[in-house]
């Protein structure tokens, strides 16, 4: 075997194993990081990026393998041992107790003490310092939930520094930010590496390992398939690396024929859950036969105005019309009946019931259907059939209708939603973030059923925090900001950086007069 | 069913643990006060089975049991933890006992449902109020359901002290209406049985046929596993927090008007005695099930009715209050058992 | 397997009774031993018998009232004699009973109407009636008080007869003393009486009679708290020595005697079915001989108390047992 | 009319009523401690009543055998702990649902008290009186009218009450372990990245929650009573419970309801005493009901809303 020497790298992980029930989540993975480089971990979701990371950082620990840093073997047993060992990550979902303010949440665990108490002042006054030394302005008295993400992850990244970390993780840092908040945060991570720290980056946007990154260690299904420098390859090698074939990067589609206006959006304002209006007086309408796209960063009001289209959110006012009906007060079993579907956002929360066998769950929102009750008793037999009608049609698998759904994989939880919100011949479709988290093979999938809906005169309303997914799925594109729509386009007329502009809070107008 | 893969089903398992385990804590506490754990059981065991007055005192304490038992479990169902079936049972009672002495003109055909019915709403309305309080105001269950226990203590001691006190100043309500009272099915010496047991069956059948079958149950239930995947699929979850809620409170007031119309004739002293607690008791072993929870009652009957044959035999009666103690704990921490029966497995394979 | 376990048991409950003259079994309400009232003092009277005649005897407390009928047929199919105590087994003993008709019942705080049951009652509102007056007549701020559990017919009876006492004296000494009264709401809840006497006492109450189970205990604490000058009064059983020289008397009940002689009359071959009310006359009721505090009470007091103890026993002075009646009372003219 | 003016005139103007108010908060506070401790870690304890119970008995108990009721505190404590730790160990190693766990240890509770009352003091009911804890007497202050009778004469345990108070508000927002528990009960998996152990301060927290509830259990029986009787905690857990809920799980806020329900009782005692108004004796049942539905009213929202710590009653299962 090759003699390396570890002592150039800031992390080598070798032979790093570790079994889920069920699952081989890293298969003997190497990973070598220089001193003082930007590093990025790429693959699809389940690659096991984040599995490895949190090996790194002692959240879980290796069956197999060992860990050096700087050289040095380290046994990295829990987040105390990684701190020690100057490692520092920011999760993907914020590790912050939003209850809490900024101060208490950056030095909770190492807090400074004055006797017996907890010096307040002490841990402002090293946060200013911070803050000023890596220009990451934050009001250390802010409590977290009042804060926008970005400023969060600002407060994640002091987090880190504080703990006076020298190897930054970052996990899918991006997934949450405008383009413009992401430059800014190269930025900051470019200033970090100047001031010689070492970064891993977790992601699975190929451009922005372009853009900052030294080096890259690509994973599918748990195992490395390929370590290059990043100015040593390009996007379609590293897509290549990642899903083992070449991706088809559009979707085949024709062109839309659109009819009559089906759902029409007027000046609506949505509260979200802490009181706050999440959307703030937005109109937008969708046609038969097209599919509308609706742009934006997580955050901006995407999922309160979904939930109040579909009925599971109050509106505040403004009117929702939907086959020219007034829709705004009617519960979302109403709106079902009339022939609105919904793939929610979040499958696990809205759109399964894990403890529900699968067949159970294909009748979700249709129990009362006369089809499938008498009014009283449920007619099992016939769910029964219509499911193994539907498992076969949507190549569900397992092709098992009394299983539990928590027993099926993500994308055959997601198959089992489309296919019941589709079996109930809908006019409108309200589709949110319908392939998170989901494998190529499903992403297609669900693209292409998504085409074929559109072709049949559904209309369609598709959220997305996945620019590339807007692009190349929708007809029209809104980009939804701070609950406002900031503008309207079609994909051929437009480029990425224009949604992103918008995406950022910039008005349509304003950039193409700018320009 | 698949007889066999029920008894080895982890749920099941974890009962029949839980309860095994408490008896051998229980025989230890015996061997340390210096009482033979043997004799004791035997006792106990005696007490439930030994003579047929004991067997139908076990079925008639049993009865209500099986009706707390799936008014808790009805709960659970649908996500809620409904610890005031005692509550629930005295307004039952007292409401039952109250159109009991109502219905004396009236033949039993019509006196008997009605009572029924009474009852059943008490409870039922009583229970709403915690549901009404969860759904639309979000208080906890179990804090208002506790309030609404002691609530309803102070207006039964009250109504039986005062406006329905029978003539002679003892705290019962007068006598219920013959009409309306249950006929029994045999009598041995002073103990009889009652036909309240059939009531407590067919709530069996109905609590299953409901749960199973209808689309309340598939409602409440999705409710209880997940209510934002019951709101999406346009399930109202207030209204079926509140409907569930109110079924739990029918059952268990339908428990208080057994005890009314089959057992003391008027609503009597601490008539729910310990029925709302055992309830709990009786829907974890039975893990919500309505064939379990049945199965349970009438394990909880059994140690209840042979205990006081183990006092006898010289061991207190709040031990049985300490077995069942246990048998919660263990049925809440299920992953001890399931920790033991892991260890021991490896300790097996090792 | 069963066969052998219930012939296991029989023999070892047979071994238990052979030879002996006689088994009784007390089967307690639910309120169950140690309640320093009625079940406790049954009891005593219960081990009064054994230990003068040697019977064999045994105590089987009930859970809940759904216990009481199980119980009290447990208790039958073993026992010569059994001993029920408090009135919500009514129901139960009437029911039971007639199933029994050669096992004697002794029942105390209510009647059943069997060829086999011997009731005893109370007339508790003699001996409060007796205690009401010298609580009236030891006040040193004209204001006495009453603390009950839960306002059930005995504790009622202590109430208006304790009342009916305090206005007696009031009538023939001229005095205006008040009478304060209050129901803590529970028999078990020490800390609640407690609280109770408390805010009696800073009402200017100085003597507070309980008649509240265990929750006296806590008026009793109050009174060992408060200092001199204050006064509890014990209920049911001689609870003098709780508190010495706090606890002016007790009302007394004497249930054990009334066991005990109830035994005694199965064992004599007198046992007569019927109910016996026990009053002041046949020592009964009463209030207890102030042990601790009699060198505390002037002799006049315990004339006149003496004196009124013979015209109730000789009928002229009828103590109310109701409000009803308390509010019709007439206290007769009385000479000392 | 006018003799309810008066009445309530009367009940307000005598520091009776006050220190009533106070000994009847007394357990309620200390209780109300103890589940503020634990829920702030995000450990839901509804066992407070069983735990008040064995902390009760437990004072009895080493007071009766060494004559010295310290001991008897000590003990009450100890036992207190003792089914805290159970409670700990089945909700945060094993991952029970807490509410049952809590309603479990309220019938252990229950039927060891009962048991242990029968083999250790041979008779079931109530223990034999034992020493109890001396009250603190300030001397020439008792004198000073008024708040001479409110605090001239009280148990140290109303001392302690308030004291834990204070300690609780002090170590739960001032401190760093504080600083630990507060964010272990709203989002224990941040702190967990963090390298706080989570386990370890949530056992912290629902042993502390075991050691002031047995205080409050044992003021009643070794502080106000010198005696144990069958239940003598007659659901004051629950009620503290509340007032926890009540004051927003905060030591300040629990203190001030569970005032407000000693007064509420202080109050009722003290109108009940009232001679001009000859209450039939009925109306008892009435007032009993008023902490309940005060309770009802309350968390319905009715007054203010009340706000859980985020991850109070769920289990923290790492993997």
């Amino acid at each position: 075997m090759e003699k390396v020497d570890y002592s150039k790298y800031a992390v080598v992980m070798k032979g790093i194993t570790k079994r889920f029930p069920g699952v081989l989540a890293n298969d003997h993975v190497d990973l070598f990081v220089k001193k003082g480089e930007i590093h990025a971990i790429v693959g699809e979701n389940g690659a096991g990026k984040t599995t490895l990371m949190s090996q790194l950082y002692g959240l879980i620990r290796p069956d197999e393998g060992k860990i050096y840093i700087n050289g040095v073997e380290k046994q990295i047993r829990n987040p105390n041992d990684a701190i020690e060992a100057k490692i520092g990550m920011v999760h993907q979902h914020f590790m912050l107790v939003d209850r809490l303010s900024v101060v208490e949440n950056i030095v909770l665990g190492q807090e400074p003490v004055k006797g017996p108490f907890f010096d307040l002042g002490r841990a402002r006054k090293e946060i200013r310092e911070l803050s000023k030394k890596f220009g990451l302005l934050v009001d250390p008295d802010a409590i977290i939930e009042d804060l926008p993400v970005g400023m969060q992850q600002r407060v994640e990244i002091i987090k880190v520094l504080y703990r006076g970390a020298e190897i930054l993780i970052l996990d899918e840092p991006t997934a949450v930010l405008t383009p413009q908040e992401t430059n800014e945060l190269f930025e900051i991570l470019k200033n970090l590496q100047k001031q010689g720290r070492t970064i891993i980056l977790i992601t699975h946007k190929l451009n922005e390992v372009m853009a900052i990154t030294e080096s890259v260690t690509v994973m599918r299904l748990g195992k490395v398939t390929g370590v290059v420098k990043t100015a040593e390859t390009n996007p379609n090698q590293l897509a290549n690396m990642m899903v083992g074939r070449e991706v088809l990067l559009t979707v085949e589609k024709e062109k839309a024929h659109p009819g009559e206006e089906i759902l029409q959006v007027k000046n609506l304002v949505v509260k979200e859950n802490r009181g706050i209006e999440a959307v703030k007086g937005l109109s937008l309408s969708v046609k038969k036969g097209e599919i509308v796209g609706i742009a934006g960063v997580a955050g901006n009001g995407q999922t309160e105005l979904t939930e109040a289209i579909t009925g599971l959110r109050r509106v505040e006012s403004g009117k929702i019309i939907f086959k020219g009906e007034d829709i705004t007060n009617y519960s979302p079993k109403r709106r079902r009946e009339m022939g609105m579907g919904h793939i929610p956002e979040d499958r696990l929360k809205h759109g399964l019931i894990k403890l529900f066998p699968v067949y159970y769950n294909f009748i979700l929102g249709e129990h009362d259907n006369s089809k499938f009750s008498d009014g009283i008793f449920l007619k099992i037999e016939e769910i029964k059939r219509f499911s193994e009608e539907l498992v076969k049609r949507f190549d569900v698998r397992p092709p098992k209708i009394d299983l539990l759904g928590m027993n099926l994989s993500g994308g055959n939880q997601q198959k089992v939603i489309v296919a019941r919100e589709i079996a109930f011949n809908p006019m409108l479709m309200v589709v949110s973030q319908p392939t998170r988290g989901l494998d190529v093979g499903a992403i297609e999938f669900i693209h292409k059923t998504l085409i074929s809906m559109r072709d049949k005169g559904i209309g369609i309303l598709l959220v997305s925090m996945e620019l590339e997914e807007i692009f190349s799925l929708s007809d029209r594109i809104l980009a939804i900001y701070e609950g406002r729509i900031m503008g309207e386009t079609t994909p051929d007329k437009t480029t990425p950086e224009e949604v992103g502009l918008m995406m950022a809070g910039h008005k349509l107008e304003d950039i193409r007069q700018e320009a | 069913m698949n007889i066999k893969k029920y008894l080895l089903n982890e749920k099941v398992i974890i009962s029949l643990f839980s309860v095994l385990i408490s008896l051998v804590i229980a025989a230890i506490v015996m061997i340390v006060i210096g009482k033979n754990p043997l004799v004791a059981y035997a006792a106990l065991f005696y007490g439930a089975f030994g003579t047929k007055e004991a067997i139908i005192d076990n079925i008639m304490k049993a009865s209500p049991l099986i009706l707390t038992g799936l008014a808790v479990g009805f709960g659970f169902r649908a996500g809620l933890f409904n610890i005031g079936a005692n509550g629930q049972v005295i307004i039952g009672a007292l409401l039952s006992a109250y159109v009991g002495t109502l219905v004396g003109a009236y033949p039993f055909f019509l006196s008997i449902p009605l009572v029924m019915i009474a009852g059943m709403l008490g409870g039922a309305a009583w229970a709403a109020i915690a549901g009404w309080l969860k759904a639309y105001r979000g208080a906890h269950e179990v804090i208002t359901t506790i309030m609404l226990n002691y609530v309803a203590t102070f207006i039964a001691n009250y109504v039986v002290n005062g406006p329905f006190q029978a003539p002679g100043g003892v705290p019962k309500s007068p006598s219920i209406a013959y009409s309306a009272q249950f006929p029994n099915i045999m009598s041995v010496g002073a103990t009889s049985l009652s036909t309240i047991i059939f009531v407590s069956l067919a709530a069996i059948v109905v609590i299953y046929v409901i749960i199973q079958r209808t689309t309340i149950g598939y409602e409440v239930k999705a409710v209880g596993f997940n209510p934002y995947a019951a709101e999406y699929g346009g399930i109202s979850i207030g209204k079926n927090v509140v409907l569930a809620m109110a079924i739990s409170g029918a059952l268990a007031g339908l428990a208080g008007t057994t005890q009314v119309v089959g057992v003391y004739g008027r609503y009597f002293g601490a008539l729910s005695g310990s029925m709302g607690f055992d309830g709990i008791t009786i829907a974890l072993i039975g893990q919500n099930d309505p064939i379990g929870i049945a199965l349970a009652a009438f394990l909880i009957s059994s140690i209840r009715t042979g205990s006081n044959q183990m006092q006898i035999a010289g061991v207190p009666k709040d031990l049985v209050v300490i077995i069942q103690g246990i048998i919660i704990f263990l049925v809440a921490a299920n992953r001890i058992i399931k920790t033991i029966r892991i260890r021991k497995r490896k300790e097996a394979e090792a | 397997m069963r066969k052998f376990l219930i012939a296991f048991l029989v023999s070892i409950l047979a071994l238990a009774t052979v030879g002996l003259p006689l088994t009784v079994f007390f089967v307690t309400d639910t309120g169950g031993l140690g309640d320093k009232s009625f079940n406790d003092s049954a009891w005593a009277g219960v081990q009064m018998a054994v230990n003068k005649y040697g019977i064999t005897a045994n105590v089987i407390q009930s859970y809940e009232q759904a216990d009481y009928v199980p119980n009290l047929t447990a208790a039958a199919q073993v026992a010569d004699v059994v001993v029920a105590v408090g009135f919500m087994m009514q129901d139960a003993v009437a029911k039971v009973a007639p199933q029994f008709p050669n096992v004697k019942f002794i029942t105390i705080d209510f009647s059943v109407d069997a060829p086999n049951v011997e009731s005893f009652l109370f007339a508790e509102n003699q001996g409060a009636y007796l205690a009401g007056y010298l609580a009236a007549a030891m006040s040193k701020t004209g204001k006495v008080g009453f603390v009950g559990g839960i306002p059930i017919p005995p504790v009622e009876r202590y109430q208006y007869g304790y009342e009916a006492g305090i206005q007696t004296y009031n009538v023939l000494n001229g005095a205006n003393v008040q009478v304060l009264s209050g129901y803590v709401g529970s028999f078990d809840d020490p800390a609640a009486g407690k609280a109770m006497t408390n805010s009696q006492f800073s009402e200017g109450a100085d003597i507070v009679f309980a008649a509240a189970g265990l929750s006296g205990l806590g008026t009793i604490e109050a009174a060992k708290d408060a200092g001199p000058g204050h006064f509890a009064i014990g209920v049911d059983q001689d609870q003098d020595y709780l508190a010495p020289g706090y606890v002016l008397t007790s009302a007394m009940k004497r249930v054990d005697v009334a066991v005990f002689d109830g035994i005694k009359s199965v064992i004599d071959g007198t046992f007569k079915a019927g109910t016996v009310t026990l009053t002041l006359k046949d020592n009964g009721v009463g209030i207890s001989p102030m042990t601790y505090t009699k060198q505390l009470v002037p002799a006049s007091v315990m004339h006149q108390l003496d004196v009124l103890k013979q015209a109730v026993i000789s009928g002229k002075i009828v103590v109310p047992a109701t409000e009803k009646e308390l509010q019709s009372f007439q206290v007769p003219p009385i000479q000392f | 009319m006018n003799e309810w003016i008066q009445a309530i005139l009367n009940v307000f103007t005598n520091p009776t009523f006050y220190k009533s108010t106070l000994t009847q908060s007394t357990p309620l506070i200390l209780a109300a401690m103890g589940g503020v401790f634990s829920e702030t870690t995000g450990v839901t304890n509804i066992a407070l009543e069983g735990i008040m119970l064995m902390g009760a008995f437990g004072g009895v108990m080493g007071s009766y055998f060494t004559g010295n009721p310290w001991y008897g505190l000590a003990l009450g404590t100890f036992f207190g702990l003792a089914m805290a730790a159970l409670h700990a160990w089945a909700s945060i190693k094993y991952g029970a649902d807490q509410i049952i766990s809590g309603t479990a240890l309220i019938l252990l509770a229950q039927g060891i008290t009962g048991f242990a009352l029968v083999e250790l003091f041979g008779q079931p009911g109530s223990t034999d009186l034992v020493r109890s804890i001396p009250l603190v007497d300030l001397g020439s202050f008792k004198d000073v009218p008024f708040f001479g009778q409110i605090f001239g004469n009280l148990s140290p345990f109303v001392y302690m009450a308030f004291a834990s108070v204070i300690f609780g508000w002090i170590l739960i927002y001032k401190t760093k372990l504080g600083l630990r528990m507060r964010s272990v009960g709203n989002n224990p998996e941040a702190a967990d990245t963090l390298g706080i152990n989570v386990y370890n301060v949530r056992y912290f927290g629902v042993i502390m929650s075991g050691l002031f509830a047995a205080l409050g259990g044992a003021y009643l029986s070794i502080g106000e009573l010198g005696q144990f009787t069958t239940n003598m905690t007659n659901g004051r857990g629950f009620i503290a419970l509340a007032a926890m809920i009540i004051g927003n799980w905060n030591p300040v806020g629990a203190m001030s309801a569970s005032l407000l329900f000693g007064g509420a009782t202080a109050f009722n005692n003290q109108l009940q005493s009232q001679s001009v108004l000859n209450l039939s004796t009925n109306t008892q049942y009435i007032f009993g009901m008023i902490p309940y539905i005060i309770t009802l009213i309350v968390v319905a929202g009715f007054i203010g809303k009340s706000r859980a710590p985020s991850a109070d009653g769920i289990p923290y299962i790492k993997e």
